[in-house]
Parts: structure tokens; C-alpha cells; sequence
């Protein structure tokens, strides 16, 4: 790709961007939250138009990719950063959309079940090619996401940041799988801004800012100072200073959230017990499907339960939606940013004083206009939210930016217990760091925290406690006064059942 | 004054009735007018607002006269009001409208009564009879309590359903009529609001197979014409109006008051005219068809 | 892995597959049990419904509605619109029948259906390619094309009463309606290409998300011009239809407020207005379900306007009986 | 950070804010343009159209429209449908009519409204609780509720040539008709609560997004309640003043078809059927571009039949014309 150059109404995405990958490598594209790299690879496979000027070039061909058929004819294939499956079709309906096999016209249902139960079985996925991908959770979705470009013999494979929700066994697996196809030949760019993934797995690295092009580091060369004074244009060491924050500082007080029994009738969630204390953060961690979102979602009146109690501040309080649990002063950050999170054509202000608005409003419910801008300002600074202004449409920020919006609209309500459900996910090395430091903050100031992730380090460097899920049951807790000491392999063996 | 340009609103265009009803203003306005003469038509589909509206429109566009058929009787009043205030002569056709300068119309009551006289005539006073309904505007309204009253008269005779609406068309009148012969396997006869709907009871009689049957209806327009005297057709009377000859004098009289004359009466009454089987040859139909 | 664990997550697939089939069986099955409460209610009020003679009658008089429906499902399914139904049905009408009144009788269907398609395309046209809203699009050509057909019919009924084809109006074969063959074939074709075609997928996926379905490489613009072709061009012999048994066609009250029926035959039937979710057959129950009332009603002899007070509450109810039905099954 | 870049993204930051702006407008302006257009195209055309007189009719014309449009725009924003609003205006109206020949004049116009309001409630339920499908909800209702309305009136028309409430219909405030000041209050009202309120943000979020509404601790169910109450409501004031205007109301035929002119103002003025995209004013617009059409074309002396396939083209081009204008500014 030469001099690549993309504009928004407002915003200057890319300009005169050049990549070059090759066949039989994985190159690594880095840059901060909205820096244009997904942008770019959508001027890739077609879903956008560069503006005019720019080259790309295939197999030193010169083609004009004017839309995503295209892409997908020359051997492009994409996995987005905003999911683009298809809900109400199955998996295998979604794995071969747009090349379904088949005879006349006539669909070959049979050969697409049979054909793609292999690269399923390969991620380690555990569901069928025929459930309904709407009911499948996020991470879910992801590897068939990713099966779907795994499974389109492609000449080149993007993948924009795959494994932001897959834990480390879904992730060895895929990296299995990519490696194995680089030796095949294929041409694999990948986008993650999980630095130990980037140094596993990437050939070079290059590297954008601020919708340019900045360099490109050989596979030996590849630094985190580097890459990070790459990225962020300054020497900046405390950029990433504390990936770990020391837990040092907080106390823990009294018990905040107390959960008893809470199961939705044994379907995806079986009877969970647990207790968060104020200023504690607490890890909730498991494998893919484990059922943690799902107990996150109970806890929080979002979906219904057969039964249980749950406790805030030692007072019983009936949640039974989730207006229930926010005026009891719990809130939840969503892992489905698109679908459950964010108002996509509502501003960037309106989004992030959504849950608030109320409380800010005057009397008769009146808004408050001048206090929500002032907090939409604040947030935008606090986080480092990359938009042009706080009344564009959150809908066109980068994914990162987004995920920055919606934890702000949580930080913004001052809840007493707060569940964050893959907090960082799609969040850039720097902000992440800002976000571990809020949290921290959060808990030096009394609030009990129930963390979500599957990133392991991220769980395990933040956290007082973990639990661990499996199969919808808690297995067990690492770290703590009374538990096990926090590792890998403890978390992995409760996770998966098998003692390694 | 000249008479330039004419406005007409009538109760809906997809009734050939209605159409002949514009024809004839047309003609008759051209004829007083010139061929310059401008004409818009419009359908109020029944709805006093609607009607409302297109009258105010023409009041807007400033033509000479107005041609209504008043979706409602009375209720137009404030229109005609507003029409006399603008110095345009407003005149009521087949439907009176309380503050027309003058009315033009049939009498849909004697319509209803002669149709089904001659039911009764036909069964000696003794059967089942069913009246099939159409939209509640008040022609139709007229008519079935014409032909309840002419009914009324033979205490023999029994009316099994009134309150089925054929929507004046000859989908509505097959539909329905299909219904109303399952449900009454003894029907003797069928009063029709107007000529689509009997076509569409003819119609469905047939499919049913059933051959005894008198079907009778108003307006006497072409198509009814020629399945009198068509061969097996179960249609045996119609109560004719003729819309073209009543436009035209509408036209007529309402250029009479353009030019400051009053009309001899303020109603004219153009008579029903029933046709059958027996009399069809004679019947001259509508003035244009 | 463990072989012990290997079998276990093959039993619980197993089981999974098991819950996921009865599922797709209830939501297929979807409002026929409240059809047949429905009908059963009728057969106890009048004693006359539940007989082979109403019921053909029903399904007679349901032909043409289930006909426009199942072009509607296409284009609902992928989340449009198409309201010019009714319109495109009279323009058809009138074509049909004038054609026979000329020296060419014979190309009279095709005609009528050329019409329709023809119409429908130009709608898929103007929705695929430009982007417009289909509702304006549709609404726009519904208001053009009812202008369209009252000019073709003059204002007046085109009649004949030797219509050529009127044997499909008023026929049968092997004692069913010629009507009612013609509706269930296009039922049948309709769910084979839906269920059995690489199209039928794509119509899904469009209506699923059409982002990711453009994104995927297909023509999502061939797609809806597909839909919007087929709608019409089954509107167009549902004039066809309607000619053959009124054998007539009135250019301006033809077809009015059809479209209303037709989409609320889908929308019962489970199709989603989102688009994506839906089937055929439930579109055939939903047209039942409105022509067995019209017919029940009218054997009960209910006033008119009680009709319209009970059909109302009757299809409020029959949804909300179904989602009651359905009700473990839902997703949140 | 150095000054400069500062100062650097200062300023870029305020062009950046300055573009949005500017794109804010041209989306809140939406079809002004093309209704100016075609006000200009009919006043070269006839000469006629550009009077105070003819503007003052156009837009007592339009005031019905705009009332139950702007009811509409609720329920659409929130991704919802009210078909219901035709016969909710003819139920009211014969409510009020009825009202003044009773004993109690007084309460003709509370009542009628209560009417509505309480009609639009029942399907505000029906879907917020029953979670069941607008589409089928309303229409349903749409039938019901006219079976209700000709009973109400006993299938005549109810008359009073000396309503009490007449002035509303016929009698103006400042040389403006009343008509006219109520139409532009209740969009004034409904402007300020969409964009001054919370109650607004809430309707446009569920909207949107419903599962991020409820996520968000929203009384989705509240939302979907009041936008149908909304609706019904205006739907009744509507009634009212079509009462006024005639001084007579009647069940079968009021209000006939409105609800398809009401929506159509409603998507072209911009608003999404989808849900939380649209603005008050861009309903304005749209109904009265629908007016000035049908008063334009009977003014030109079109008849009927064109009148319809121009209407339909007209509707068509302008959102055409409309999608072009935009087209920088998509989001794909
Ligand atoms: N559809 C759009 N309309 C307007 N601006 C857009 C649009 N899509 C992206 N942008 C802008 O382009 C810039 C680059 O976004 P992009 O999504 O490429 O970032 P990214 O590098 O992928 O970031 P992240 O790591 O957060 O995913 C951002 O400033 C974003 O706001
Ligand atoms: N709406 C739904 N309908 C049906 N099944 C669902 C639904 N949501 C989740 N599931 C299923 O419930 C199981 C648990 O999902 P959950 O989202 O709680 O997992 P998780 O532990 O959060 O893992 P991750 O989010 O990483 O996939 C999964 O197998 C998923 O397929
Ligand atoms: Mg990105
Ligand atoms: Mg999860």
C-alpha cells in the first residue's frame, strides 16, 4: 500500500500511509486508540474508499479495490475490530457467507457443516456449526469471526485485534494456527496493542501515528521503548509505567457485594456464591463460555434468575433489573460495547452522560447542558478519548476511543460497587494503564471492584483476589489472605479443569 | 359573471357512477364555457375533512363554481359557508348539502324502495331476503332504508342480514356475498347497495352454483345493463340514475345563478327509473358511456 | 484432552442439538396452533366452518393476500418494505384484462406479471442502488402507480366477460381451486429458494446485518433489487388472480389497502421487521389466520362493525398468545 | 506536550468542531430546501401559491398532519410504529362532537384527548409489557378502534353547527389561525422535550440502542408508554380539531388513510424508521411538503390521476434529491 490517504467529514483518518507485508510473515501494526490502523485496513479490504492518490499493490499488481468483493476476489481476507457476523444465521451460514458451496444455486448444507467442524474444533471452539450466532457471547463470536477468515483460503489475512475477549488457551490456539499458516505462505497482518503477543508472534512491526506512517522495526529490533516512542512520538517511560499497580495501598473493608446461590436455573450459570469486599478488586476468570459475563448479567438484574440473594453494604436488595442495581449503587460495563453498550448515533457527550443526565437534570427533567458538557470535557481529557469534539457521534471514534467512552459513562454515575467486564478491551498500552490506575483509584476510595478479563496478566496484576470460573460453576480462588498464591498455572488449572 | 373554471368534489373516483358524474359537469362546462374551460376533479373518499380541504383548495385556486357530493348531508355546511363567503356558487349533486345555492340529486330513498318492490313482487311476498351493505355515506344509507321500507310492507318476508359492508365494489361484494350464502344456505334474494357489488354476488352465486336466486341493486350503470341481458345472469333489476344527465344540470343551473338568475326550485329531483330483465331494451342508459 | 472429556462435550453437543431442533420446531410451527384454536372457535360458534366446501372457500378468498404476503416476506426479510403491493396489483389487473380486450389475449399474464416486475425492479432500483428509505420509496410509488392504473383504466372497470384465463378464478383441479394450487405453488417455490438457495441465505444475511453482508463481498444491491422484483412480480399475479375472478379490473379501488393485509399476514406469521428473522410458512398462517376471521366473522353474521372490533382484539391477541407460547424460548 | 502541539490540536480541534457543526445544521435543516423549492417551482407554475392567503390555508391544511406527525415522530424515534392514529382522531372527534350535544359541553375537548390518550396507553402496554410487535399492536388497534369509532357515532355524522369549540377550526389569533398556533405550539413542545429534556436522551437512546437503554437502567417500558401515549393523545387533539374545522365528525370515513400521510412526514422529514435518528423539525417540513403538494397540484388544475403520479414522483425526488445533497456526510 502506498501513500494511502483517508478523510472523514472532520477528521484527516490517514495520510499518505504506506505497509508493505509479505508473503510467509506476520507483521504487526501498532499505533495509540485512533491512530488509523483500522482504518487502513478497511481501505484494504474495501469496506472504505481511500481518497484518491493512493496505490495498492498485490503480487506488485497495481488493483483498484472499490468494494469488499473485490478484496475477497484478489485474496483478502478480514477479520473487523467491530464484529461483522451476520446474528440470525448459524455459525456455518456465517463461516461461508458470500462462498457457499453449492450446486445451481442449491445450498450444500450438509458439506458446509462437515467442512468447517475442523478449523472450529482447531480454536477450540465449543459450539456447533449450527447454533444461531446470536446466541453466542462475544468471545464466542470472535472465533467464529476468525474461523470465517481462517477458513477463506486468502493470499493475505488482517486480523484487527482478534483476541481482545479469548483467553490465553483460545489465544495459543490461534496462534498455533497463524504460525502455521505463515509457513504456508500466507501474508498475515495483525493488530493488537497486547505487547507479549506482539513480541511472540510478529516477523516486523510497523507503526502508526496520528494517521501517518512512522517506521518499521525488524523482528530483532522490536523494543517495548521503541515501539512506545514509535507510538506515542515522545520518550515517554511512564507511558506504560505501571502495567502492574501496587496493591499495597488499599485496605479492605467491609463487605460490599454480597452474592448468594445466584444461578439462572443451571442453564448457563449454576448456583454462585461469592463475597467483595469495599476498596477490594476482585478478578472473575475462566475460559471462553465460561459463564462469567452470564454471572456478571445475573448479578446485575439483566437477565432473570431462578434464584439467589444478593447483598449490597449488607442490606438485601431486590435486583430485578438493571435500573434496581444501579439505584442500589452497582453498576456493570458491558464486553458488547456495539450492541450493549453505546448510543452509536448519539454524541460522544450524550453517551458518556447517560446514566447521569437524570441526576444532573433541573426540576421537570430538564437538562443540565452546561454540566454535561463540562463532564463530557473532563472525561474526554481524563482518559485521553481521541475525538475532534464532544458532539460528534460516538459511533465514529476507533474501538478503543469507544471503550474509553462507555467506562467513562460508568466512572461518571459513582457507583459503590462497580462489575467491569473486559475493561481494557481494544484499549491502547497507555490508556490501559490509565485505567488501572482509576481503578486502583477507585478502590483506594472504598469501591469494591469485580474485574472481568481474559487477559491474564492484566487479571493477575490488578487484582486482590481471582476467582475462577469453569463450565458455569466457581472453582475456586487464587491469591487472597486464605488462598493459593496467584500464578498462571493455578488460574489455567482451575479454568480447565485439567491439573497440568 | 363568466364561468371559467369549475371545481368538483366527489365521494370517490373508483365508482363509475362518480365518474360519469365528472364527465358530465365537464361536458356541460365546456360546452357553456369554451373549450378552455377548466375542470378539476377530485375524490374526498367520503371524509367531510378531506372534502373540507379540496374545497378550501379550490377556493384558493378561485374557481367560478363547485360541483359537491357531499359526504355528508348536513355536516358539509361549514364549507358551503365559507364557499358563499368567497362569491363562488356552490351546488350539490345526487347528495343534498345543507347551504348548496341549489341541489341537483336523485332520490336514493325511492331508488332503495323500487329495487326491492320489485323483490317482493317477484317472491309473492314470502322468502329470505339478504341487503347487502356497502360504505355508510348517506346514499347508501338512503337506499337500504328505501328497500327496508319497501320490504316492510310483506310481513312474510325476512331480512337475514343487513350489516354486511361490500365496500361498493365488486371484490368487497363477491367476498362478502360467498360469506352470506355459507351461512344462510336459503337465500330467496339480494338487494345490492349499487351495481359492482351485485356483479360480485352475481358472481359468487355462480360459484356456488346457485340458480334461484333475484338480485337486484341501484345506479344502472353499463356493466349492469349488459348482465341484464345476459343469458343466466341472476341479475333482474336495477334502479337507474343518470349521473351524466344529472351533472349537466348541475352545470346548468349553476350558471344560471353565475349570471344572477335564481332557478325556478331549489332542489331538482331527477326521478329512479328501474329497469329489468323485461324492460332493458328500452332503457337508453347512461347519456355516455 | 481426555477421551472422558472428549465424549462428555459430544453428549452436551448432542444435547444442545437436541434443544436447538425442538426450538427451530416451535418457532416453525409458530402460529398454526392458534390458527386452528381459531378455527376451532368458529366451527363451535356457527356449526358450518370446519366443512370441506368453507374451507376451500377460505383459502379461495386467502389466495391472493398470501400471494402478496409471500413477496412481502422477501422484502421484509431483508428489512425493507414494499407498501405499493396493492397498486401494482390493480396496474396488473387492468393490464391483464384490457389485453384481452385487444387482438392480443394471449400475452395478457405475461404482461401483467412483466408489469410487476418491471414495477418492483424500479423500486429495488431506487432503494438498492440510491439508498432511499423503501418506505418513501414504496409509499411514493404506491400513491404513482394507483395514478398509473386508474389511467390505464380510464377511471372506469375494464370487464370482461369472457376473460381468457377465468378458468383460474373459478376452477378447479382435483376439486381444489385453481386459486389456491397457484397461491401454495408460490408458497412452495417461494420456501425453496429461501431455505434451499444460496440466495435464500443472502436474503437473510442482509436483512441480519447489512453492513457485515456488504462487507462480506456479496451484492447486497442484486439482492434487494431480487426482492423487490419478486414482490412485485407476484403482485402482479395476484392481479392476475383477482382479474381471473371478478374477471374485471377497476383501476382505482382495486388493491386498496391490500398492502395493510399482506404485511400484517407476515408480521403474524413471525417475521420480524428488522429483518432477518422469519419464514414462509409463517406467512401462509398469517394470511389464514386473516382470512378465516373475515370468513368466520361474516358466517356469524356479526355487524360490520363489531367485525372490525373483534378482528382488531383477535390479532392483538393471537401475537400475544404466541409470544405467551413462546415464552421460555425467548432471548433476552 | 510542547506549547505548540497544543496549540496546534487547539486549533484543529476548533476546525474540526466548526466542521461539525456546520454538518450538524445541514442534517437539522434536512429537506427545507427541497420544500423551498418546490413552494417556488408551484408559484412559477400557477402564480398563485406565494400569497399570504394561499401559505395561510397550506399550513391549516398542514396542521392536522403536523400534529399527528409529530406523535408519530415519538414512536418512530423510539424504533416503534403507531398506525392507530387515524381512527384514534376519529374516535376523539366524535367524542368531542357528542360531547358538546350532551349536557356537558365543557368537557368535549378534556375528554376527547383522554380518549386518545388512554387508546394510545393501551398500546403503549400492549408493547412495553407484552413485548409484542408495534406493527400488529397498532394495527390492530387501528381496526378496533374504528369498529369503536362508528359505533361511538352510531355509523352517521355527528353535527353541531353551533360547537362550542369552533373557533379553534375557524377563527385565527393575530391573523394566524388557530389551526396553525396550535400546530406550532405542540411542535414547540414536542421540540423541547426531545432536545431539552431527559425524557428526550432517553427516547432517542431507546431508540437507538434498547439493549444499552435497559443495560443503562432505563425504564425502557416508561419510554415506550409515554411515546404511545404521546401519540394517542396528539392523535386526539388532532381529532379536535378536525371536529372544529368541520363542526362534525364521522366514525367511518375520519381519518381514513391518515396515519400513512402522518409517517410519510415523518421519514421525509428525515427521521429513521429504525429509531433514534430524526428531529421535530425535519417532521414539520415533511408535512408540509405533503400539504403544499396537494394544494399546488389542485391549484395547477391537475386532475386527480396525475395529481397522484405527480405526488408520488415528487415524494420519491425529494428524498433523492435530499440523499444526494447529504451524501458527503454518510456514514457507511
Ligand atoms: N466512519 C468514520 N467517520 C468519521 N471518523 C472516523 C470514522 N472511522 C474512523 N474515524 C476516525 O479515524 C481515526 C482512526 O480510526 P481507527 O479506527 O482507524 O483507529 P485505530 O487505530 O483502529 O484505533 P483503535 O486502536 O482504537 O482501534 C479516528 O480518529 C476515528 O475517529
Ligand atoms: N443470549 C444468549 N443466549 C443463549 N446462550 C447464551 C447467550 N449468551 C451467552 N450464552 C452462552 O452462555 C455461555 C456463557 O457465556 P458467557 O458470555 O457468560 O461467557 P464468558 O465466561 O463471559 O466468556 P466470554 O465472554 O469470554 O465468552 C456461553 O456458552 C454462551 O454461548
Ligand atoms: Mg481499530
Ligand atoms: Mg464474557
Amino acid at each position: 500500500m502506498r501513500g494511502i490517504s483517508k478523510t472523514f467529514p472532520g477528521t484527516k483518518a490517514l495520510s499518505n500511509v504506506a505497509l508493505k507485508a509479505w508473503g510467509g510473515e506476520i507483521l504487526s501494526l501498532m499505533g495509540e486508540n485512533g491512530a488509523g490502523k483500522s482504518t487502513l485496513m478497511k481501505v484494504l479490504s474495501g469496506a472504505y474508499q481511500a481518497d484518491p492518490g493512493g496505490q495498492i499493490l498485490i503480487d506488485g499488481q497495481a488493483i483498484d479495490i472499490s468494494n469488499p468483493h473485490v478484496a475477497r476476489e484478489h485474496g483478502i481476507a478480514i477479520i473487523y475490530q467491530e464484529l461483522s457476523l451476520l446474528p440470525n444465521l448459524n455459525v456455518a451460514e456465517n463461516i461461508f457467507f458470500g462462498r457457499e458451496p453449492s450446486r445451481r444455486g442449491l445450498i450444500d448444507r450438509r458439506g458446509m457443516k462437515e467442512s468447517c467442524r475442523d478449523v472450529l474444533k482447531r480454536l477450540g471452539a465449543t459450539f456447533g456449526p449450527e447454533t444461531v450466532v446470536a446466541t453466542l457471547s462475544i468471545a464466542e463470536r470472535q472465533l467464529v469471526e476468525i474461523a470465517r477468515a481462517l477458513h477463506s483460503k486468502s493470499k493475505i489475512l488482517v486480523m484487527d485485534e482478534p483476541t481482545t475477549t479469548l483467553s490465553s488457551r483460545e489465544t495459543d490456539r490461534l496462534f498455533a494456527l497463524m504460525r502455521q499458516l505463515r509457513d504456508d505462505g500466507l501474508a498475515i497482518i495483525y493488530i493488537s496493542h497486547r505487547m507479549a503477543e506482539v513480541y511472540e508472534l510478529s516477523d516486523r512491526v510497523s507503526v502508526l501515528r496520528d494517521g501517518s506512517y512512522v517506521g518499521t522495526l525488524e523482528k530483532d529490533d522490536i523494543s517495548a521503548d521503541k515501539l512506545v516512542k514509535m507510538m506515542v512520538g515522545r520518550d515517554l517511560s511512564s507511558f506504560y509505567k505501571h502495567d502492574h499497580v501496587a496493591k499495597a495501598g488499599r485496605a479492605r473493608g467491609q463487605p460490599m457485594l454480597a452474592v448468594e446461590g445466584i444461578t439462572d436455573g443451571g442453564r448457563r450459570v449454576h448456583p454462585a456464591s461469592f463475597t467483595l469486599y469495599a476498596g477490594e478488586v476482585l478478578g472473575l476468570a475462566g475460559l471462553v463460555g465460561s459463564g462469567r459475563t452470564e454471572l456478571a448479567r445475573l448479578i446485575y438484574g439483566a437477565d432473570p434468575r431462578t434464584a439467589g440473594i444478593v447483598r449490597i453494604d449488607g442490606k438485601e436488595v431486590n435486583i430485578r433489573t438493571p435500573k434496581d442495581a444501579i439505584d442500589a449503587g452497582l453498576t456493570y460495563l458491558t464486553e458488547d460495547r456495539k450492541h450493549q453498550g453505546l448510543f452509536l448515533d448519539m454524541s460522544v457527550k450524550d453517551n458518556i452522560n447517560f446514566s447521569v443526565i437524570g441526576r444532573d437534570a433541573f426540576g421537570g427533567g430538564v437538562l443540565n447542558r452546561r454540566k454535561a458538557v463540562d463532564r463530557a470535557k473532563s472525561s474526554i481529557a481524563e482518559l485521553k478519548i481521541r475525538v475532534a469534539s464532544a458532539a460528534v457521534g460516538v459511533g465514529t471514534l476507533s474501538g478503543g476511543n469507544q471503550q474509553k467512552v462507555l467506562l467513562s459513562r460508568w466512572l461518571e454515575s459513582k457507583p459503590r460497587v462497580m462489575i467491569l467486564d473486559e475493561p481494557t478491551r481494544g484499549v491502547d498500552i497507555g490508556a490501559k494503564a490509565e485505567i488501572y490506575r482509576i481503578i486502583d483509584q477507585l478502590a483506594q476510595s472504598g469501591v469494591a471492584v469485580l474485574v472481568i478479563s481474559s487477559e491474564l496478566p492484566e487479571i493477575m496484576g490488578i487484582c486482590d483476589r481471582i476467582l475462577v470460573m469453569r463450565e458455569g460453576h466457581i472453582e475456586g480462588q487464587v491469591g487472597g489472605a486464605d488462598g493459593p498464591p496467584v500464578t498462571q498455572e493455578a488460574i489455567m488449572a482451575l479454568a480447565t479443569g485439567v491439573q497440568l | 359573471a363568466e364561468l371559467k373554471s369549475v371545481g368538483i368534489t366527489v365521494g370517490s373516483l373508483g365508482n363509475p357512477f362518480f365518474v360519469q358524474i365528472a364527465k358530465g359537469a365537464e361536458a356541460k362546462a365546456k360546452e357553456i364555457g369554451g373549450p378552455d374551460t377548466n375542470v378539476t376533479v377530485v375524490s374526498s373518499d367520503y371524509d367531510l375533512n378531506k372534502q373540507s380541504t379540496q374545497i378550501d383548495n379550490f377556493i384558493a385556486s378561485g374557481v367560478d363554481m363547485v360541483l359537491v357530493n357531499a359526504a355528508d348531508p348536513v355536516a358539509i355546511e361549514p364549507a358551503m359557508v365559507r364557499l358563499k363567503a368567497a362569491g363562488i356558487v356552490a351546488v350539490a349533486v345526487d347528495v343534498s348539502a345543507k347551504g348548496a345555492a341549489a341541489t341537483v340529486t336523485t332520490d336514493n330513498i325511492e331508488a332503495g324502495v323500487k329495487a326491492c318492490e320489485y323483490i317482493a313482487q317477484k317472491l309473492e311476498g314470502k322468502g329470505n331476503v339478504v341487503i347487502m351493505n356497502g360504505p355508510p355515506v348517506s346514499a347508501v344509507i338512503d337506499r337500504v332504508n328505501g328497500c327496508k321500507e319497501a320490504l316492510g310492507k310483506s310481513p312474510d318476508i325476512k331480512i337475514l342480514s343487513d350489516n354486511q359492508n361490500g365496500k361498493g365494489s365488486r371484490e368487497g361484494g363477491l367476498e362478502i356475498m360467498i360469506g352470506l350464502l355459507t351461512a344462510f344456505p336459503d337465500i330467496d334474494a339480494v338487494f345490492a347497495i349499487n351495481d359492482p357489488q351485485a356483479i360480485g354476488a352475481d358472481l359468487a352465486a355462480k360459484q356456488l352454483n346457485r340458480t334461484d336466486l333475484i338480485i337486484t341493486s341501484v345506479d344502472g350503470a353499463p356493466d349492469i345493463e349488459g348482465a341484464l341481458k345476459q343469458e343466466g345472469s341472476l341479475i333482474q333489476a336495477s334502479s337507474a340514475q343518470d349521473p351524466y344527465a344529472m351533472a349537466q344540470k348541475a352545470v346548468e343551473v349553476g350558471n344560471e345563478i353565475l349570471q344572477g338568475k335564481q332557478p325556478a326550485q331549489a332542489t331538482t329531483l331527477i326521478p329512479a327509473e328501474l329497469i329489468t330483465r323485461e324492460n332493458v331494451g328500452q332503457y337508453k342508459g347512461w347519456t355516455s358511456k | 484432552m481426555g477421551a472422558d472429556t472428549q465424549i462428555a462435550e459430544q453428549k452436551s453437543a448432542a444435547a444442545a442439538a437436541r434443544k436447538q431442533n425442538l426450538h427451530t420446531i416451535i418457532q416453525v410451527v409458530g402460529m398454526l396452533p392458534v390458527l386452528i384454536l381459531i378455527c376451532i372457535g368458529f366451527e363451535f360458534a356457527t356449526g358450518k366452518f370446519l366443512n370441506a366446501r368453507n374451507i376451500s372457500i377460505v383459502m379461495q378468498q386467502a389466495s391472493i393476500n398470501i400471494v402478496l404476503a409471500t413477496g412481502l416476506t422477501f422484502v421484509i426479510l431483508t428489512g425493507g418494505i414494499d407498501l405499493a403491493v396493492g397498486a401494482v396489483l390493480a396496474v396488473s389487473a387492468v393490464t391483464a384484462v384490457s389485453m384481452t380486450l385487444t387482438g392480443m389475449p394471449d400475452l395478457a399474464i405475461p404482461l401483467a406479471l412483466l408489469v410487476g416486475l418491471s414495477l418492483g425492479a424500479v423500486n429495488g432500483c431506487l432503494i438498492a442502488f440510491f439508498r432511499l428509505p423503501a418506505f418513501i420509496v414504496t409509499l411514493g410509488a404506491m400513491t404513482a402507480v394507483r395514478g398509473l392504473s386508474r389511467l390505464a383504466a380510464n377511471d372506469t372497470t375494464v370487464f370482461n366477460a369472457n376473460l381468457p384465463f377465468a378458468w383460474i378464478g373459478n376452477s378447479q383441479l382435483f376439486g381444489v381451486p385453481w386459486m389456491v394450487v397457484i397461491a401454495l405453488a408460490v408458497v412452495a417455490i417461494s420456501w425453496f429458494i429461501l431455505r434451499r438457495t444460496v440466495l435464500g441465505v443472502w436474503i437473510y444475511g442482509v436483512g441480519g446485518n447489512p453492513d457485515a453482508a456488504r462487507l462480506s463481498g456479496i451484492k447486497v444491491w442484486a439482492v434487494l433489487l431480487f426482492v423487490y422484483a419478486m414482490s412485485g412480480m407476484l403482485a402482479g399475479l395476484a392481479g392476475v388472480m383477482s382479474a381471473a375472478r371478478t374477471l374485471s379490473a377497476n383501476g382505482a379501488q382495486l388493491g386498496m389497502g391490500y398492502e395493510l393485509d399482506a404485511i400484517a399476514a407476515v408480521i403474524l406469521g413471525g417475521t420480524s421487521f428488522v429483518g432477518g428473522i422469519g419464514s414462509i410458512f409463517g406467512t401462509l398462517v398469517g394470511a389464514l389466520i386473516i382470512a378465516v376471521l373475515s370468513n368466520g366473522l361474516i358466517l356469524m353474521n356479526v355487524s360490520e362493525v363489531w367485525q372490525l372490533i373483534i378482528k382488531g382484539l383477535v390479532i392483538v391477541g393471537a401475537v400475544a398468545l404466541d409470544r405467551y407460547r413462546n415464552k421460555g424460548s425467548a432471548r433476552t
